[in-house]
């Protein structure tokens, strides 16, 4: 299997189903001739013509309300945000339209779109260009979220949401783009083609949605996690020396509420860690589930580490994201206390 | 040139917030003396492959096809056969009879709303009629004459408004927000605006498919005021989509009247220049001009010229809808002043003056159609109305996803449904 | 104290707003000559004049960036978005500029604007007149968020938020507006000039943001709610038999977390309600707090009761409306549950 | 007319869906034969009271007073004085001076994000220099003449690029998007178009208060797309803001040419018809019809004749940005062929022209603001340059609010600072 970067895993996907799927096509800002600003979309309008893959108008609600006629019509858009920061636009449409148009026709109209798009810190691209929205999408009824931390999820995820039949926000972790940073902006970047991975399959196959994959096995604590927050606490539970169990959620709706409990009640001590603002943040959705289910189980107080309740300040990238440092602290507090 | 640096600052007037005011309100006398009436037949119909910058003057005029006596008349006469007005008759009065009843039926508790399209039944019934089957219709609220003429059962949108067992939106919608995807027309929802990109959508998806479908379009001119009309707009120009974009312009959005909306400054045509589309302001009540304007809208489209604007200037003879009472913001008489007439009347005198319809005949179409709509209600009341029948409630943790996930598995076996 | 509804009592704190700054003007949809769709700006526009209350386009991000321009400019404006459903349209409105400007600009512009809007269901509006957006305006750093339960709230809160130098959020559960609705439909409406908090004084005064409000005293569990839910688990509690404390938060944003873990330290149980649907609502920070600073106190698992993960279903109100019964029950759950 | 419904559906051409191309591509000869370039001065200047049904045709005109040969011609030259003149060449070779020092440190690691304004300087620099202290700017990302013609301290826009202890906006904002309020400049965001609406409030706000002073908004070419240009532009239109609306048509927006945006289709100046408004297309390459078209405007906004839309006719010279590189999707060689010239030469060869400018006082002032630039570089560099300085990470935690809450506080405190 040939080492891809999750930018050409997800470049993949879209070539297999643009090949495969004559109702699959792609349009957003700048992803035609260019190939996007990230280059998720490259060689695309080359392979498969204008028609397929094109430039969009800058308007972000455009964007969604025209991929949702066509999903009306029965096509498979696939559409790109050039930066997660800017969906805010599109917010109305994918709330009181993509999310509500099965259920109030009773099933007459869906909306099988994909809304992909970069998100989250770590690149120093300042408040605009950093920001993590999960939990307004996750508070959506009708919406799923997906989240991928790896080129090998990363290209099966985005085949499964684009095949889903319901829209999907598809929210790419741009600093995992070229590799698996884990927090430590001050060491060489590893490449993907260093991880495991980062080993992706030429052909189609799909990660289904709602299924978590356990990183790492562990005893001592369950860390949940999702994007570049994966190799984050991954870093950290080395760091720590803690037998931590390491869940990537790769979806928060649907979520794999089955593995999430199964290791919380082994465990009795939960972390979770997003990159979005703490309050109000879906760490707070997923304290609450663990608490709702495992509390006979639980031997210390459910940690959350995220981003500070500030805007995403330019300059002080490292002291806002939430870093190895960080999670580690965390964990061994919640390790630590008594029960 | 008047302007120097020199003279800047000099007697300058202090600055002032302008905020419209309609010329009327309640206790005045009724005044549409701002508006004016072009005759008909006098505007010039152009080739349907006409670049727009020789168009540019068609939205501020009035393309009217209906005489004072009548006739059709002018270059923009659809010269329907008498079937086809004869359909446009019955489904606008079908559509007034029925919101009589409707309205009728709230006030007695059966649904927990209503909106009327009174006044303005010649759009939809025209475009229904002129569309073919296959085109859809991404309707406004105001827009019940499109099913009306299309023979979408009565039985159906009584059980919707009454949100019984046999709605067949299943209780989850508001009344009067109907889906009918065979009699092409689009699911509606509340917010106002937010579809008109998806009929770009979906006109542009039957174009990538190189289909023949066109699709239509509907916002209020108060919904002009939204981005997303200006979004819906900006994509159908850049892709050329198949779509026709209309506006019914029928002077108020709740209270506000059109000037809160930009109609003093210039017509809502004229929004379609912004886009380089022709842009056709019409004669809402004329439904021959209706006819026209969507034909000539559609063969556009179906020639891959692109899209059209076209502003349907009309009056909401009624309240907004039953949580409204006009007469607290307009003059109690306005609606029977309004200089363009009923829609229904207009064209009733036209088939009359054709020869082919008379006072006998409509009086037995209404009672007709008025047994019509007492028989389906009556059967949808007996089925049950508001709070006294409903879809099971198993049907509220239906259709959130294709599959339910397990929240919605839990929380429909906690509710015990 | 003369009676009022909570309709008339924000009109009176508008009255008085325009009355006493006039740098204070409010416009939205309907606003103007006929005085809102629930008739809250009655009166004004005779009172104060066109220039101080106005009619505004359907357009409700346009509604919101005129008000941020104008409060940059020093004014102190009031916008209403007709219902708090149709408000996504000026979400990247408030997101992105709103609660960004004072932090972005280093303090040289804010944001003084405050938003009004009727939210919440039990009025048959079914899914676009019913919904309740509080979560995604709580995640959103720099915003504040209020919501009263009764008149005499309603008017000291919506003046300390239009004295507020920060863009507030105000969402009236409307279908308070007439009297404090307890859930049970079927039962004759009670009104406000029945209830000791329907006594409104006439002049001014504030009620400030960040104060909860200790509805009843309880010794059993702590039960958390706002808005309308205030009075459906001060119903709920009566009729479980129960002596539960309640507070009503009053606003989210800033929230009165002294009071809430006061309270659940004392009681050791708490019950979470909202209108909201459940997953990623705003009842999930409220869990997570509670678990993070009273677990060791805690001996039941925290209990949410809000609305189903659906969107909100015409026909079904009562079915999906968190009802007391459904709050009665959780409660029981709740102090039945052994530690 | 020449459609009738028999003749619906013979032999109709399948649908297909056009998506715009521009011209030419990398490998390409650059070709800019659609672009007309109509002589200087041959435009009229109507008075600024004019209404607005009568200036239709000039949104698909061009203002432009330099001639080939750089003389002022024609109604729209605003006689400027030659200090003025001086003042504007030196607010635009600072910018273009300063930009190039810029982009360098980028490339030397010294900042994480640069954009510059080259061949656009004519526009923020003119507007500086014709509007009043009072006034206030609502700026694009391309708007640095606008501060320095203001003469905005070096020092602080370097100190912000580097993100270093002096930033003047803390560390918290991303390089470029300054905020300088006693200079008339907005604080900026990487949001394009949703400032747009707030220059119209902030105009509103100036006639509620009985001012004398206008607002200036920015977007560009591509940002017209977005529903928040429609919003701003229909308030603006309503309540007859005293505002001027502005749209830099630099023909790209990152790799999408203007097409994309809808200029296949018609002018970005024909979109103020769209709301009742006069719309001016103006050379922005041309120094003297930027400030003409700014002043007549200024002058209908502070008379109370309410807004102004304005596209200025450019070319992105550069790059969008340090992270694009523009020979990917256009010819390599085209900003060379641009038909309207380089704003900064011919503002210089006017100048000289005049008699009042010569090739020796140029080359001095380059050479004493690139001592200027150089100098406050240095010292912003000796401060510190990204990540070798920053401001106090307390800063991190301030202005949230106007006073922090409980999480802010115990936040600060959890990071420890
Ligand atoms: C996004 C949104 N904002 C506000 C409303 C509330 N509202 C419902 S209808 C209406 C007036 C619409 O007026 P217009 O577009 O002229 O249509 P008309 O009712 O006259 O047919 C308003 C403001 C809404 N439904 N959706
Ligand atoms: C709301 C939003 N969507 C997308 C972007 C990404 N983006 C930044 S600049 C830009 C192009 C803007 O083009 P134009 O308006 O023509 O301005 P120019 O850069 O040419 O001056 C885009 C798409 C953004 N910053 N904001
Ligand atoms: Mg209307
Ligand atoms: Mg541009």
């Amino acid at each position: 299997m040939p080492a891809m970067t999750m930018i050409q895993a997800l470049n993949s996907a879209l070539d297999v189903k643009l090949g495969s799927d004559p109702d699959a096509l792609i349009f957003g800002e700048d992803v035609g001739y260019f190939g996007g600003v990230f280059r998720v979309t490259e060689g695309l309008q080359k392979k498969y013509g204008a028609r397929r893959c094109f430039d969009s108008p800058i308007s972000e609600g455009g964007i969604v309300a025209t991929a949702i006629g066509m999903g009306a019509y029965g096509l498979r858009p696939i559409v790109e945000i050039q930066f997660a920061d800017y969906i805010l636009p599109a917010y109305d449409q994918l709330v009181s339209e993509a999310a509500r148009l099965r259920y109030r026709s009773n099933g007459e109209f869906w909306c099988p779109i994909t809304v992909r798009s970069p998100y989250g810190g770590g690149i120093f691209g300042g408040q605009t260009h950093s920001q993590s929205p999960e939990a307004i999408f996750a508070h959506v009824t009708g919406l799923k979220t997906v989240i991928p931390s790896n080129p090998y999820d990363a290209k099966g995820l985005l085949l499964a949401a684009i095949e889903e039949d319901d829209p999907v926000i598809f929210l790419e972790p741009k600093r995992l783009y070229n590799g698996p940073f884990d927090g430590h902006h001050d060491q060489p970047l590893v490449t993907w083609a260093e991880h495991p991975l980062g080993e992706v399959p030429q052909g189609h196959y799909t990660v289904p949605l709602g299924t978590a994959r356990v990183m790492r096995e562990g005893r001592e604590a369950t860390v949940l996690a999702y994007g570049t927050m994966v190799h984050v606490c991954n870093a950290a539970i080395a760091e720590a020396g803690i037998d931590a169990e390491l869940i990537d959620l790769r979806s928060i709706v649907p979520l794999d509420i089955e593995t999430v409990i199964a290791s919380v009640r082994k465990t009795g001590r939960c972390v979770i860690v997003h990159e979005a603002s703490r309050y109000g943040g879906f760490g707070g959705e997923l304290s609450a589930l663990v608490q709702e289910r495992c509390f006979y189980h639980l031997r210390a107080p459910i940690e959350r580490v995220a981003g500070w309740d500030t805007p995403y300040p330019h300059a002080f990238e490292w002291d806002y994201f939430p870093g190895p440092d960080r999670v580690a602290k965390a964990l061994k507090r919640c390790v630590e206390a008594v029960a | 040139m008047e302007i120097s640096r020199t003279a800047r600052g000099a007697n300058r007037p202090a600055l002032s917030l302008h905020i419209p005011e309609p010329a009327t309100r309640p206790g005045d006398v009724p005044d549409f003396s701002r508006i004016t009436v072009p005759e008909a037949g006098a505007m010039p119909c152009p080739d349907i492959a006409t670049p727009e910058a020789q168009m540019r003057d068609m939205p501020y005029g009035l393309i009217r096809v209906l005489d004072e006596k009548g006739r059709a008349v002018g270059p923009w006469d659809p010269r329907l056969d008498e079937d086809t007005l004869r359909a446009g008759l019955r489904a606008m009065l079908k559509t007034r009879l029925f919101d009589e009843r409707m309205f009728r039926a709230h006030r007695q508790g059966k649904t927990s709303f209503y909106m009327k399209s009174l006044g303005e039944e010649a759009i939809g019934a025209a475009q229904a009629l002129m569309l073919e089957a296959g085109d859809m219709n991404f309707p406004s609220y105001r827009m019940l004459s499109w099913l009306m003429a299309r023979d979408y059962p009565l039985i159906d949108l009584c059980n919707q408004i009454y949100s019984n067992e046999r709605d067949p939106l299943r209780g989850r919608q508001l009344p009067i927000l109907y889906s009918a995807r065979e009699y092409g027309f689009y699911s509606l929802s509340g917010n106002v605006g937010s579809r008109f990109g998806h009929a770009v959508g979906w006109a542009m998806a039957s174009a990538y498919k190189g289909g023949d479908a066109i699709a239509v379009g509907h916002v209020g001119d108060g919904t002009t005021a939204e981005g997303d009309f200006h979004e819906a707009l900006t994509f159908a120009s850049v892709y050329r989509a198949p779509v026709i974009l209309c506006i019914e312009n029928n002077q108020w959005a709740i209270s506000s009247f059109s000037g809160i909306a930009g109609a003093g400054a210039t017509t809502f045509a004229a929004k379609a220049i912004a886009y380089g589309m022709p842009g056709l302001r019409v004669d809402g009540n004329d439904f021959l001009a209706v006819c026209s304007a969507t034909l000539w809208a559609a063969e556009r489209a179906r020639a891959n010229h692109g899209p059209t604007l076209i502003e349907f200037f009309t009056y909401r003879a009624a309240g907004h809808s039953t949580s409204d009472d006009p007469t607290r913001y307009r003059p109690a008489e306005e609606a029977a002043q309004w200089p363009l007439g009923d829609p229904l009347e207009r064209l009733k005198d036209h088939l009359i003056a054709l020869g082919a319809w008379d006072a006998a005949r409509h009086e037995a179409l209404a009672a007709e159609l008025t047994a019509e709509i007492r028989a389906a209600s009556r059967q949808a009341e007996a089925v049950g109305t508001l709070g006294q029948s409903k879809p099971n409630p198993r049907e509220m943790f239906e259709d959130v996803f294709a599959e339910p996930d397990w929240r919605i598995i839990e929380q429909r076996r906690e509710a015990g449904v």
